[in-house]
């Protein structure tokens, strides 16, 4: 299958995870991912947002870029647009612990762009025959 | 809103809870206040019916973590029972197999 | 719940209609449409997205454009990039007619946007107590 | 690929077949070619199971009205059985119930 883009945007609200977890698995099931795969896909994806909407600041926006590449699934998560002031707690803080373990067991590779301490945008990709 | 079925049974102390579909950073705050209401109401332990539940994210194991710490506080348990497989893989991931009581559902 | 756009651009193909079909329903059950409402905005994404693939020249890629708006939900679907010579069959263009009846007959308005004979966008709406 | 358990039954000539699953603008030309290779197999009349059948945009429902055309040049039949009724709605939208016989799945 050539090399193609998919992207989506969606307001950066906890509302609209659940839009970009089935654009996912859609995506990942169109590539041949098998069952498990997509379930881990869609996981990584949620928890990407979470990251990047969990902290003292957060986007207005996110854009989700989803590429197939050489047998791989690459998915890009960013904040876009404003970034405002949010009221993170103590407890999210510590949950983005959980968020790092659950990405880096279920993606191949994830790499987080920040900037002054600030996630602005995580890059990851699995393969069709990934290790999990 | 989440589907949520409880029951306290006075005999043994024990929420039975039932987490039925998805649990997700949108639904988790309100599981947590109705957790919250339902431990104050009956100090007691908890069984989590996992049964129905078909996804979880860290924000819903947070919620479970924020319980478990109220229920440590009178020395309460909290046990999760029948979860799927590739959920239970999750609590492996995040290392609360550890701290929750688990029982994996049969296939 | 306040005015929320998403975005979706996907490639021009048959395989990615069904990640459009998704998205829609994902959002459309954010925004409170019951089940059967949701069959039918999912239904008319990929019928409008038929439209505009299924003629003498096609897009290479697709901009997917919804909006929740004073109780509605609004779709714009419009061919994007270069537009390519396609091998459409008199078959493509019979079924046409059954998009449109289907169209008309799930969304409360839709609106074609042609230029030269070539239907370039589709717009529609539908609300949430709608008609159908 | 499309999911489609067929069985010729010559005491009827008679196609049985079951469509499962979502057909749309992806696995519909798969599906012409099936069809049409089973009509040029044994001319007979054909009985579409359609229990199973979850999803059919207008490139499905072409696909059913070619195989009716080839169908009717040799004077045969297309029966359409255990439609769901949100799927049946999309015939009745389009005319197309007139031009097959359609039995409705009970609810
Ligand atoms: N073992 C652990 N691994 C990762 N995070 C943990 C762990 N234990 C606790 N946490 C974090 O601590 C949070 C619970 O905090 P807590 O102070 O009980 O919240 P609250 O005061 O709202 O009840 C959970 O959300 C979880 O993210
Ligand atoms: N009543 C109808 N309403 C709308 N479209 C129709 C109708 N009857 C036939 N068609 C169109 O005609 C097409 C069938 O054409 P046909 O010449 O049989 O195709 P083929 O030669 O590939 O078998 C269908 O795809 C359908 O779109």
């Amino acid at each position: 299958m050539s090399n193609d883009i998919i992207t989506l945007t969606v307001p950066a609200k906890p509302e609209y995870v659940m839009v970009a977890r089935l654009t996912s698995a859609a995506f990942a099931s169109r590539l041949g991912f098998d069952i498990d795969q997509i379930e881990d896909i869609k996981m990584s994806v949620a928890e990407a947002i979470i990251l990047v909407l969990n902290q003292v600041v957060r986007p207005m926006e996110l854009l989700i870029r989803f590429e197939n590449l050489n047998e791989e699934i690459h998915i890009d998560i960013s904040g876009q647009g404003e970034w405002v002031e949010s009221n993170v707690s103590v407890q999210d803080i510590d949950q983005a612990q959980l968020s790092r373990y659950i990405l880096g067991s279920m993606m191949d590779n994830v790499e987080f762009k920040t900037d002054n301490g600030i996630m602005r945008a995580v890059c990851m990709h699995k393969g069709c025959g990934g290790s999990n | 809103m989440v589907v949520l079925k409880e029951k306290f049974k006075s005999e043994t102390n024990t929420w039975c809870i039932s987490l039925d579909g998805e649990i997700d950073i949108y639904n988790a705050p309100e599981l947590k206040e109705r957790l919250h209401k339902l431990i104050e109401q009956h100090p007691g332990n908890i069984i989590l019916n996992c049964e129905n539940l078909t996804y979880i994210d860290s924000t819903g194991l947070g919620v479970l973590i924020s319980a478990l710490r109220r229920v440590k506080e009178y020395d309460g348990q909290i046990t999760i029972k029948n979860l799927k497989p590739y959920i239970h893989k999750i609590f492996v991931i995040t290392g609360l197999d550890k701290i929750f009581t688990i029982e994996v559902q049969e296939v």
